[in-house]
């Protein structure tokens, strides 16, 4: 077996330095009743070209470009990755090193995730960011427990436009340690209705999505203000980064926490993982800040380098009293989106939201043209929910076997959004794509 | 004297990539516009951050050059203990980048999911079968968070039966994750010790266990290196409390095909995919925690879990006892598509990865015993714990020894781990190292404990050929610099 | 003083292959067996050769470090006269790496060929628009093949006109591929000389040539960084004595777009797909040596030729004029896969890849002339040649200055070519350097300078970071140890 | 243009250094009518993405594993590729190199191809091999052209059994300069006939290829004596390398220079190229040999470090002295074929090679029992011929219909081949497709 070294006379050799017989008596120190009984019935070992051909045969069972022409985004988006940023995240020096606990001989990944901190902070108009959390769900779920940390409390609002499945996370990380979480409704317009919140007392935190779930902007401003007026923070979560190359930074808004995915910069798809879980926040939280933080610091020559700091907030050292349990982070998608930011640019990140709106614009266009529903007035970013008339289902059933996803289906989440769907448009689809999902909408319904 | 790893050579400087590149550069390929502009609500609007602009070149050398002042495991041997740093094989790399996998979303329709869903139900049996164990959530995205699921199981499974304990009973040899996921639960650890055998002894805990409290997390193999022997007699006394045990499953790499947790009285177990499975760290990251559970306490488990019909697979979140998501989706496939494609590399050999990586650590603790202090002299398993007692007298410090080693071409062990060790130094050599290789770092150990009392400024003061020297993380700390200065300029005040 | 990329950091030690290894280990994963043995004749047999016996972590090990010792596009700026280091995108990497096109084998039959076929076919019209010559062979394997190729269709034209001439014109700035190219054919290369302009004058070449000449090898732009600026004028000559006018392409990259090498009396040239379109150079190939051709010279080109027949395509070799076959195949399909992308990814924007590769190098010129003795002091296209003329009364010498560059992070600039510059170094930024780098490397120049004059010492020893030092050239041809001692022993006497 | 970092305003900057008005006017030693009239009339640019779907599908118009069954040798072999040698060969610090003229900053690459010609010479028996020539073709010619440098004389004779390919490019490479080439005939059991090289005086060399173009083992030590009786070199050609793992090496039989094609040792097919010419001859011959070499040396504080060496062959120091022209050779095919010997071992190269002629095997045994024809008895490899009744062309068109490329037909490549096709069979192959091949003709006669 080409992983496992050792030949026949190295493992006598060494048992012979050991003082065992056999590889079975190192094993001695297990009690007999502990042992495993006959052999791990498992297939294989099968060679690398028949796990080549078995993991082809299941890739082969998905649905993906360019066979199908995906709608999807609510918290997945398909972006175009340079081969550049798949080559370098390739580097085995990124890709098969441990947390850089080693800073001199680590100071790649370092530098790399201290520029990453760099650009989520910008990104998102905060001060500082983390070294990353595991996704967008587990993110948020952090930020309220650091706000209730910071204002001692343990009462949250959020939004229902959060992410259907990251209100489900809170709900699982917060409720056994014995929190209260209020759901904030939502306007007509497709917005979070903050009016709720007025009466609210003893509020860790309000937490809002924007772009939200079904695509549209919040007024994070408003929210800001009533959050602080209620001596809370205002958490703004994303499943969309690329939204801020267009729109005002939640930091430029007010928050003070923010938080999200960050898959949409250079990070594959992946059936959902692995993501990035992008966290920022201002200065004056940093030390309640959960995750690992690079900080620039000198060497003994004075030479510039990079360590990780404020290692006290953390598990490694503070055990039970750490600001969260986290260890293992997405250090290597964090990296990756770093590359990604850095081939964009500011000029090119600009650009590319610029072009993700205005084709999520026409189709909007197209779709009202055609006399479909667009329910949400809110301004959205590149996806928006379309209103079908009724037999949806069944229209929706006949795109699939033309190999059209014409979005997600919203009735599951939300009720009173039967015939309501998410429709999400990148720069992977053309013109021609959008004008082709109309055009079938259009024979389905014959409009 | 041997010619070691470490060398001089010519590693480029490379400034930050905000001191780099000019407006109006691009380092990418702009998609064809092919709409019109549509107008959009310029009260809305921003000016987007102030990145850099730079041209392809400027980032493919940039990320070139940082990676060459990397170690990783292609680079050398990584002993570091409790964190089983083996070998990354690239067919997985190769397979997790297959687009139907690389490119699929997570909320496609079912029947356009099959690929991965099997994939997933199938890692799910693999699993079970090399645990022992009966039912498995792969969702956690990490040992931590696999930590965080089980405790969920616990609070949920007392819940479940009208009642709320309190208290966690972990010892101290365990690692800082353990403590603090308990805590996230609402848990308040309790500590207890090991015997001077290194392992928890039944007395101890039965001491320690009330009806207040949830249950244990043990760590088996523990950290010191040592299987917990009393485990049978120590789930005996919990369960007989009511309570639970928790196995983590970070040191599984000793005990594939050795040792079977289900049967051994362990409820919960999870395991680090990127530590025991091959995949790769990722410079912290990302990773994939699994859950395994006993039968009694499948219905716990995080939602949605993939359910087979007549051969083809949905997802199912009926589960109303379920503790609920932890994951935006299902967890990190990706990294369950590498550990899948190992398993099915090794198959029954996996049983010979735990032999061999046995084999390494009892081979390395006989060979460096008489230069290094022993915490305690017995045979281990996959891993061993030294310390500095020995250096000491020369005001040589683990640190000092471990940084030294840096010079010789090796990344140094775990040190300070596990607590209760002082100075410890613990070394998990791991299956994929040969016989030449732990000879060699032998031989390094041996020459730098030589240079302790010989000139122990060549330690003090290493490691001397690295990017950067020491650095200086007390400063870092006190005046935390966590952003590029002059870049990030957010006036709070 | 600025910081530059050469720096110290941690490169390890490797030892040979053969010093590795121990039989029985495998680093491939061996294909099932699933048929029996079949009786072997043993007398043909033999044992096989003694290669080590490596596992797969010992293999990549090995060429990750070996990897670190080597410099790059991707790790800095590679100022190379004559050789075009541009930025390889990685993109074409990944085109090249598509099964459809990796895994094709060559004799397919046609019908089952067509991307590959399609794709070359297009490739040759690219060229064609781009070189302004009228018909193109994809087939030579490297520039020195396409030479040898044009030399042979030189021969084939003369004798199609029932002569054998025995001489041809070259130039003493020539590259030494296009004498050994020309002698190859049977050729006897005559030089002529370049004026004071750095350049062939049409009276020298008209002196040159005569009946017994079979036409000129000229390489255009020239390699002293000039364009021929007479070359219509000598085409004209070599025409009239019944001669052919042979380009040497290989710096095509100054004037993409910019001169139609068929509309100023060049017969034949040649291309470096490795130089001018960007595929890597691998560290010495492989590369593509396209052949292009006016119309009347299209019958000689190498077989097989790609036909277009109502949009399918396939391989003719009905050309009975033709050289004949050059490559056991087509040539290097990979790479031409490669110049294919680059040339679609560029489109009309290549001839600004000339305009700013002749920028940058007319830049640099301004900035070190007062520093370096420049050659001839006039614009000059793409590339620059300086000498050690000013550094010469402080026994420094061109190897010492390019020398201490690497100290500072850059290669090596070509040195001691072309032959008429007395210890000549040919800078050729390329385009794809960015002026900040141009800068950085100007000061480093500077600064080596300067150090000539302080510490001679820096520039006689170096480099002195890298991996090995200067390296005993004299012995190693004196006394060649070209495998590795004690496995290759073949007793021959 | 990602690949252009020139903003207008370095072009500005730059401009004015130099003194120029324009971009232009920097081409202005270029004479008017030298000058390209009007602008390049090229497609695009395209961006990445749609490259990448051109591409795509250019490339899905092959046919190629897994979709078809291709039983094609013949100097191109389909062996499996571990992904190890695809990631390594793919670090740019390899790929992106040049020649190593500067050995300081190019160890990596030398030590590589050092460790090549080392196993180069194991692996053919010989002295000594060069850093590789571009295929097995031209070297074969080299190698004649060599012989003829050694001797000094002009004639050689070369076997008609020699991949027909090679033969070609041998005429193109010699018969310009004059050379004549005797061609041997060939023996009923598929070998060469050597009887007729008695007579024949003045020759330089002798040359055959084993396993031959028809997959038989020639007797080279036969051909050895004949050639060293006639004072010429014995040169044994090659296109499939692994043989060697089970057969004699051409140097144990002696041969005194030995060339070929290095494909099959982890290279990919790529329609026929890039490939690798192998060139290795006795030590005595070394100051003959075409291209490059590298040496192992010491640097100036003793330290071992290895250097390109005996330039004073090549061209770039001899110029038309030199023994070749060659100078960008096959580096990163060689350096790639040292990664695939060395995953492979001695051990597994032995494994593989048995396994390949084993299958085989297999199938001329499969192919016999079903009544089909092996008209030649020699020992072969991998390949051998069959041959079919009357009619196979349109049974071979039938078969590839059903996705099988049942070989290759000889009939094109020598007279009296009618219905004979040069199977080849690697470790690519399974039983399973050998049996479906075998019924499918079956099925196609009728037997
Ligand atoms: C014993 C032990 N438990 C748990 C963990 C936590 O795992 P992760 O880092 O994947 O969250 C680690 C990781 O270092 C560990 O060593
Ligand atoms: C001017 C010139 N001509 C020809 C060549 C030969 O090209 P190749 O190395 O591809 O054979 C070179 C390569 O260095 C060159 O610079």
């Amino acid at each position: 077996m080409r992983y496992l070294p050792h030949t026949a006379d190295d493992v006598a050799e060494m048992l012979q330095v050991i003082g065992a017989s056999s590889l079975d008596e190192l094993f001695s120190s297990i009690p007999q009743d502990c042992r495993t009984k006959g052999d791990l019935k498992l297939p294989g070992p099968v060679t690398e070209w028949e796990l080549n051909d078995m993991m082809a045969d299941l890739a082969q069972a998905m649905a993906v470009v360019p066979d199908y022409k995906v709608f999807l985004g609510a918290g997945s988006y398909q972006h175009y990755i340079p081969a550049t940023v798949s080559y370098l995240l390739g580097r085995s020096e990124f890709s098969t090193s441990y947390t850089p606990y080693q800073p001199e001989i680590s100071q790649g990944t370092l530098q790399a995730i201290f520029e990453y901190q760099t650009f989520v902070a910008l990104l998102l108009g905060m001060d500082v960011a983390n070294a990353s959390l595991y996704d967008g769900a587990s993110a948020l779920a952090e930020a309220l427990l650091m706000a209730a940390r910071v204002n001692g409390l343990k009462k949250v609002a959020f939004s229902s436009l959060i992410h259907p499945h990251y209100r489900l996370v809170v709900r699982t990380y917060l409720e056994p340690a014995g929190f209260e979480i209020i759901e904030l409704p939502y306007t007509s317009e497709g917005i979070t209705d903050l009016t709720g919140l007025k009466g609210i007392e003893g509020l860790a935190a309000v937490a809002v999505q924007s772009p939200n779930f079904i695509g549209c902007i919040e007024n994070l401003g408003a929210a800001a203000g009533l959050a602080h007026d209620a001596k809370s923070l205002l958490i703004a979560s994303f499943t969309e980064p690329l939204a801020f190359g267009l729109y005002r930074s939640p930091g430029a808004l007010g928050a003070d926490i923010c938080c999200g995915e960050g898959q949409s910069f250079g990070i594959p798809q992946s059936y959902g993982g692995p993501g990035l879980g992008m966290f920022a926040c201002l200065k004056r939280y940093v030390r309640s800040m959960p995750g690992r933080l690079v900080g620039r610091t000198e060497d003994r020559d004075g030479k510039p380098g990079f360590v990780l700091t404020l290692a006290t907030r953390e598990q490694h050292i503070r055990r039970e009293k750490a600001t969260s349990n986290i260890c293992t982070n997405s250090g290597l998608c964090a990296v990756t989106s770093a590359m990604y930011m850095a081939s964009l640019g500011g000029s090119g990140l600009r650009e590319l939201a610029r072009l993700n709106y205005d084709k999520s614009e026409y189709l909007k266009n197209e779709l009202r043209k055609a006399g479909f529903g667009i329910p949400f007035s809110a301004p959205t970013f590149n996806e928006f929910v379309v209103e079908l008339p009724v037999g949806s289902e069944a229209v929706y059933q006949r795109l699939l076997d033309r190999k059209l996803v014409a979005g997600l289906p919203l009735s599951s989440f939300y009720s009173g959004m039967a015939n309501r769907y998410l429709l999400c448009i990148t720069e992977t689809k053309t013109k021609k794509d959008m004008d082709e999902l109309v055009s079938q909408l259009r024979a389905c319904y014959d409009i | 004297m041997k010619e070691f790893a470490g060398s001089i050579g010519l590693v480029l400087n490379e400034p930050l990539l905000f001191d780099k590149g000019k407006r109006g550069r691009v380092g990418i390929s702009m998609p064809r516009r092919d709409v019109d502009y549509f107008p959009v609500d310029e009260e809305l609007t921003g000016t987007g951050p102030d990145f850099p602009d730079l041209a392809e070149i400027e980032v493919v050398r940039h990320y070139t050059r940082l990676s060459t002042w990397n170690f990783g495991v292609d680079t050398g041997m990584y002993p570091l203990g409790s964190c089983t740093m083996k070998y990354n094989p690239k067919t997985n790399e190769k397979q997790a980048a297959l687009p139907g996998f690389a490119g699929a979303h997570p909320l496609l329709p079912e029947e356009l999911s099959q690929g991965v869903l099997k994939m997933m139900f199938e890692l799910e049996r693999l699993l079970v079968e090399i645990t022992g164990m009966e039912a498995v959530s792969l969702q956690p995205a990490a040992g931590a968070q696999g930590e965080l699921a089980g405790m969920l199981v616990f609070h949920a499974f007392h819940k479940s039966r009208g009642r709320r304990r309190s208290k966690i009973i972990v010892p101290d040899t365990a690692h800082g994750t353990n403590p603090a996921s308990a805590a996230l639960c609402g848990f308040t650890p309790v500590k207890v010790g090991s015997n001077d055998r290194g392992v928890l002894s039944v007395e101890g805990v039965a001491a320690a266990m009330d009806d207040d409290t949830a249950g244990i997390m043990v760590t088996n193999p523990n950290t010191l290196g040592f299987f917990e022997e009393n485990i049978r007699g120590i789930a005996e006394i919990v369960h007989a409390r009511g309570g639970l045990v928790y196995a983590d499953g970070a040191n599984m790499n000793a005990v594939l095909g050795i040792v079977s947790m289900g049967d051994i009285g362990i409820d919960v177990l999870h395991l680090n995919l990127h530590k025991t499975f091959s995949t790769p760290h990722g410079g912290g990251g990302p990773g994939a925690g699994p859950l395994c559970v006993r039968k009694h306490l499948e219905p716990f488990l995080p939602i949605p879990r993939i359910v087979e019909d007549k051969g083809s697979f949905r997802l199912a979140s009926d589960f109303p006892l379920s503790i609920g998501k932890l994951h935006a989706f299902y967890g990190n496939v990706g990294i369950m598509i590498r550990a899948y494609s190992y398993i099915l590399s090794l198959g029954p050999e996996l049983k010979r990865v735990s032999q061999l990586a046995v084999l390494n650590a009892n081979y390395l603790k006989e060979k460096l015993k008489d230069i290094l202090h022993l915490a305690y002299d017995r045979p281990c398993m996959h891993e061993c714990v030294f310390s500095d007692k020995l250096q000491a007298p020369l005001k040589i410090s683990t640190l000092d020894l471990v940084k030294r080693l840096i010079d010789y071409g090796f990344h140094p062990p775990t040190i300070y781990f596990p607590l209760v060790v002082t100075g410890a130094l613990m070394i998990e050599p791991t299956e994929t190292e040969c016989k030449e290789e732990l000879d060699l770092f032998v031989e390094a150990l041996r020459e730098i404990v030589k240079e302790a009392a010989e000139s122990p400024e060549l330690l003090h003061n290493a490691p001397w050929r690295t990017k950067v020297r020491r650095l200086d993380e007390t400063n870092a700390a006190r005046n935390p610099r966590l952003t590029c200065a002059g870049v990030v300029e957010r006036s709070e005040e």
